[in-house]
């Protein structure tokens, strides 16, 4: 049933940049990595199909699926009504008997309506009925907060399903990781979920042209390497970590950027090995920190870290309040890089060394 | 059935003339990046707005998805404050917390505004249970798009509100699309009014361009609904002309034939036509006209010159005032932002 | 339509009866504590899910919820695999991990045994979707209870099944009640094959205790599904005799009276009159009830000596084989229990 | 619109039991005590109303709202269709008009098909609509595992409504809470899910009758007092607890036992306090770890704990697999007292004093 290799690498690579010197790139957006490993994917496998509202005839919501439908037609790009219980669950259905449909959600904000689909059918498929039927499903939508788009529309649910066993959860950072991610989840015999990032979308970054260029999922990458303190995320914290790292090189603090780019499985031994270096850790997420994707990963250092580290973790990701919609007010809850800043000061100033 | 004036009257006239304007003014000031977001149109569906609006008492409840400026001007919002939150400031009618999708009036029994695709449907027929529980012989007038009725929250306040016969009239705002798909590429039924006999409950379609036959059937369907507690769906058939919100140019899924015939028979242009049938002198059809212009530029004026919510109250609303003692213990190791803007900021409205 | 023997026949008489020999069977190792968790009996519905099974083809595919045991049983699990997944062995259909609500059996195209009301619903529209990708001339049969049709599920997948044009046939099984709940008590249209209208979509009702009444409207719904891709709903009226789960008296809801009358026209019963009047002899009849019982013991001494799922396999089955590497490198710091019991007993299947 | 006090005591209580000396007490089951509550609020207060499935003419799923239909009649005691989204949903707008419903919720597991109304809805009232309006809604629930109801219906999502801003999350371990936690629900003007539990429902405890008896959100209480180590747990894990700090006694181990009592807010004074005292933490939940409650603890304990941890701190919470059906794989997957004995074992056994 597995149509292609899931190979897993032993070391964590030590940049997030494919290397030029091995693989063919070009320089794209995260969207169109995106576009590209999708139309790799349905040239490659009849299997594989995209569903979602407006996947089609509007060319998405976020024009990620721009150009598809003339492509590859209305049966495999194919456009649903509202009703995102009904077709998560039918995609779930049809991944039953073999297929291998890609969802698109508009947000993850409307993944709450289809939340049962995904965290009590998807997910219990392989164990509760023994193994006897897998479930080759891939959820993709964009997480995260930005642009004023108010409470409703504003979050992200990341440790939920990471904290949902049977499903796997990928969130890519960079434009090669987004094509690679999506391309390696598309063949996972499992459901995954894959999340992006509204403001992800933009960026910019060389992308292997190679058709076989996978990411291998529950690897993390070691995206920038530093010595005095390990800044971790995942999607689109972690730009806002490089950024971060960046300003700390000016104040003369080495910071390394770990981005976890796999959430479940979680690659705690990227993350240990970086913290034991580094012996200071702030952890960064775009949704509220409390209960969220920092804590386990907070709970999981202090675990294997705990005699390496010279000062208590911190976290930052956004305010705990729903998101409100005045400009200053927003500005103020996300994680923004000056917050950042603040909060890596504040972990080197706790050092007990 | 209230006594009222005819429909259409020159107020109501009035209030179509300043939705339009407040829409277009809104599109200006979304690309002079005064307003940001999400942020829906509904110039076009003036007559349904404001016809069902003119058959509501003030002590009936209204709720409504996200395309709501219009909505909340007809049930008198003031433009100035619901330009106030389009802006995202402290005057707003949500305290700028809210925004384009999220507006709301309490005190004229507005309960917002609401962003998720049906969501509104299920706390809609609450609040009718609600007026039923305190004996109130008031209705919920709620309002939905066309692609809403694929939801599955359609179908479970359907059957709540006709099994518990509650005061509500589901408003289906049938303006051809949902985003960029049309009825019929999205409703296998797609008379959509048909639906409501799965729930046994009275139902019609009406020209949602003709504000007359919308306010008769709104104000006949509200009547039942208050007096004989008979739920209803009511479709009214509208169209949009700008794009599903102001980043959609609204052209991918349809023709610019379309939207042109459309525009041909506005329904304003028809009010106007009525109105000065019926006798109304130029002069007054000009007076509403410049009206309205003078409400939506003082509105701008207003929400230009309105303070930002004070960023140290970044947490306010979120729960009530009493709870501020609640979350004192849970400061200790709290994230970074939590500790600064929530706790210092206070939780209480 | 395929060419097949005249309902009722003998087989289909054993069918009954087995199941309701299984479904007295499981009451009584419940009692003894051999079976756990919930536990749902179907005795009083044998007409419904033997004509309905009957009608299948062997590359039809089902989809049920958690009253599974007897479309498990009439689909050809034997009953041996099927008691012992009761029993929570090895060698259940479901390798003991799903019990009495998660029985299924890929091979023979019964897809579970789901256990959130209407949750299989999209799941069972998305194989009839697979069906049509794949060209298969196959359709689905997904059952459901009465209660099962005021979620919000039904609504989406019978729009996207009409929509879509797909293989499938929703099955409403009738009992008069959703746990204490009766149909008039629950759904605002009592009549609930009348609401496949609203996606204009083909529906009836059937006597659910006529097992050829049964038989013939299930055969003809799936041969439109197969040949004209039309999905349709079709509501077999029926009635259980025990409580919802055997936890439940079953005594609080109705009268002593109203079992009493059901049981009094009992559709096995029914089946054996007409086949006897058909020509059967009473040996025959007595032959097949005798295979029954025996069937049913076998299963009982099969599923009692089968082995416990092996202690290190915990997590086995929860991910494809392929993804032990993927997971490796997430051990360290794993709460207790994972770390012992997850990792350590493998993830593949 | 506060139709009753909110008192917020400044110390967390030194015991869970209700002392005998200040105040009359009777005997009763868990359940019986949530009955308890929801009759006195019935009786106090018109605007209280019970709505779910099964709660009127079955007297409950659970019999926890035994005799309330026959007492208060249909229209307080509103039996449902199968239908979570629309009732959940129509509680939170006649909570906007006042009323003060209470939603019974079968189980923890139904709350997936009504996530949106719940997250999305009753938790973003208050701030997206700049406080003017409120939402005093209690939903009520049983969480966790056992007794064989396999993977569609043993779970606990309960750190992911104590992640959402909005929200309050309290979780009864004791029937004396059961009542004070529930009628302090009632009477809060904001959105309360009170997580019971199957296995709790017949435990037993004394209840004080005292009609004004109410046990503030946002307080743990210290359910055992001792000095090796710090057992921290809500909801039924707190009675798996507390028999562990017994076991561990015997073997000359004194355990103190935290029981959070409420998850949002959550009482981190008194965990913090604790580990001070104990400088050892074992965290125990009913659900899976990775990414529940006691990550978040963890995370926080850490932080404020930092100079005071003799061992990392450890966790314990159902195996991370769909729950299996098998008696002896479900025995094995449940955070079971002997698992806890376990991992306590190995706190100890990791200090670095
Ligand atoms: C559950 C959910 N899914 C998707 C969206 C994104 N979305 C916002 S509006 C919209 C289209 C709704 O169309 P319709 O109901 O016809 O209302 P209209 O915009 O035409 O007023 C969609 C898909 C959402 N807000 N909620
Ligand atoms: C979403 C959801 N809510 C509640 C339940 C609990 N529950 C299990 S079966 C049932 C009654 C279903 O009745 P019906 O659909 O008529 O099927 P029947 O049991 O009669 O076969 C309920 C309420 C559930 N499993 N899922
Ligand atoms: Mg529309
Ligand atoms: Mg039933």
């Amino acid at each position: 049933m597995n149509a292609g290799p899931s190979p897993v690498a032993t070391e964590a690579p030590r940049t997030e940049e494919p290397d030029p010197a091995v693989a063919e790139t070009v320089r794209l957006s995260y969207r169109e990595a995106l576009r590209m490993a999708m139309r790799e994917e349905l040239g490659r496998d009849e299997r594989v199909f995209l569903m979602g509202e407006e996947v089609g005839v509007f060319n998405g919501s976020y024009k990620v699926s721009d150009g598809l439908l003339d492509e590859f037609g209305p049966d495999r790009i194919r456009d649903t009504p509202i009703s995102e219980e009904g077709f998560v669950g039918a995609a779930v259905g049809a991944a039953l008997l073999g297929e291998r449909p890609i969802v698109e959600i508009m947000t993850l904000n409307f993944l709450l309506v289809a939340m049962d689909q995904v965290v009590n059918h998807a997910a219990k498929v392989g164990a509760m009925f023994g193994g006897k039927v897998r479930c080759p499903l891939v959820i993709r939508t964009p997480n995260g907060a930005g642009n004023q788009l108010t409470a409703q529309h504003s979050q992200s649910f990341d440790g939920w399903f990471a904290g949902t066993p049977g499903l796997k959860v990928v969130a890519p950072a960079t434009p090669a990781d987004a094509k690679g991610l999506l391309k390696a989840a598309i063949r996972d015999d499992d459901p995954v979920l894959l999340i992006e990032n509204l403001s992800a979308y933009k960026e910019k970054g060389e992308v292997p042209t190679d058709p076989e260029y996978l990411v291998p999922l529950g690897l993390a990458a070691v995206a920038r390497e530093g010595t005095d303190i390990s800044l971790i995320s995942h999607g689109f914290a972690s730009v806002r970590a490089l950024e971060t790292a960046e300003r700390l090189a000016a104040e003369g603090v080495s910071a390394e950027v770990v981005d976890l780019r796999s959430l479940r499985p979680l690659d705690v031994e990227t993350v240990a090995a970086s913290v034991r270096k580094t012996n200071h850790a702030l952890l960064i997420e775009e949704g509220w920190p409390s209960f969220g994707v920092t804590a386990e990963l907070a709970a999981r250092i202090q675990h294997v870290c705990f005699d390496y580290l010279d000062a208590p973790i911190e976290r930052v990701g956004m305010a705990e309040v729903p998101l409100p919609y005045a400009k200053n007010l927003e500005n103020a809850a996300l994680p923004n890089v000056d917050r950042i800043l603040g909060a890596a000061r504040s972990v080197l100033a706790g050092s007990r060394r | 059935m209230a006594e009222r004036a005819k429909t259409p009257t020159l107020e109501q006239y009035e209030a179509m003339v300043t939705i339009r304007a407040f829409e277009t003014e809104a599109e200006r000031q979304y690309k002079a990046a005064k307003i940001g977001g999400y942020c829906h149109l509904s110039s076009g569906q003036e007559a349904t707005t404001v016809g069902t609006m003119a058959a509501m008492t003030p002590s009936d409840l209204l709720v409504t998805g996200y395309r709501c400026h219009g909505f909340a001007l007809a049930r008198g919002v003031p433009a100035s404050e619901a330009m106030a939150e389009l802006f995202g400031r402290r005057s707003g009618c949500a305290g700028g917390r809210g925004g384009s999708m999220h507006l709301l009036d309490p005190e004229r029994g507005f309960y917002g505004g609401w962003g998720i695709v049906a969501g509104q449907l299920p706390v809609a027929t609450g609040l009718a249970l609600a007026l039923t529980r305190r004996g109130r012989e008031d209705a919920v007038l709620c309002e939905l798009g066309d692609g809403a009725v694929n939801m599955g929250a359609w179908h479970e306040s359907l059957n709540l509100a006709a099994l518990w016969e509650l005061p509500i009239v589901y408003l289906v705002v049938n303006n051809v699309y949902g985003m960029g798909t049309s009825v019929s590429r999205a409703s296998a039924e797609p008379d959509l009014f048909k639906r409501a006999a799965s729930y046994r409950m009275a139902s019609e379609r009406v020209d949602g361009d003709d504000i007359e036959a919308v306010f008769d059937a709104t104000d006949r369907l509200l009547g039942a609904a208050r007096e004989q507690r008979k739920p209803a769906v009511l479709e009214a058939m509208t169209y949009r002309y700008r794009g599903h919100s102001v980043a959609d140019a609204g052209t991918a899924y349809r023709t610019k034939d379309e939207i042109a015939e459309r525009r041909g028979r506005d329904p304003i242009t028809r009010v106007r036509a009525t109105l000065a049938e019926r006798g109304a002198e130029e002069a007054e059809l000009e007076g509403a006209e410049q009206r309205a212009r003078d409400t939506v530029a003082a509105a701008v004026e207003f929400a230009d010159a309105d303070a930002e919510p004070a960023l140290d109250r970044l947490a306010a609303g979120m729960y009530a005032p009493t709870s501020d003692l609640q979350f004192a213990r849970m400061k200790p190791g709290s994230p970074y932002g939590e500790d600064e803007l929530v706790y210092a900021a206070g939780l209480g409205a």
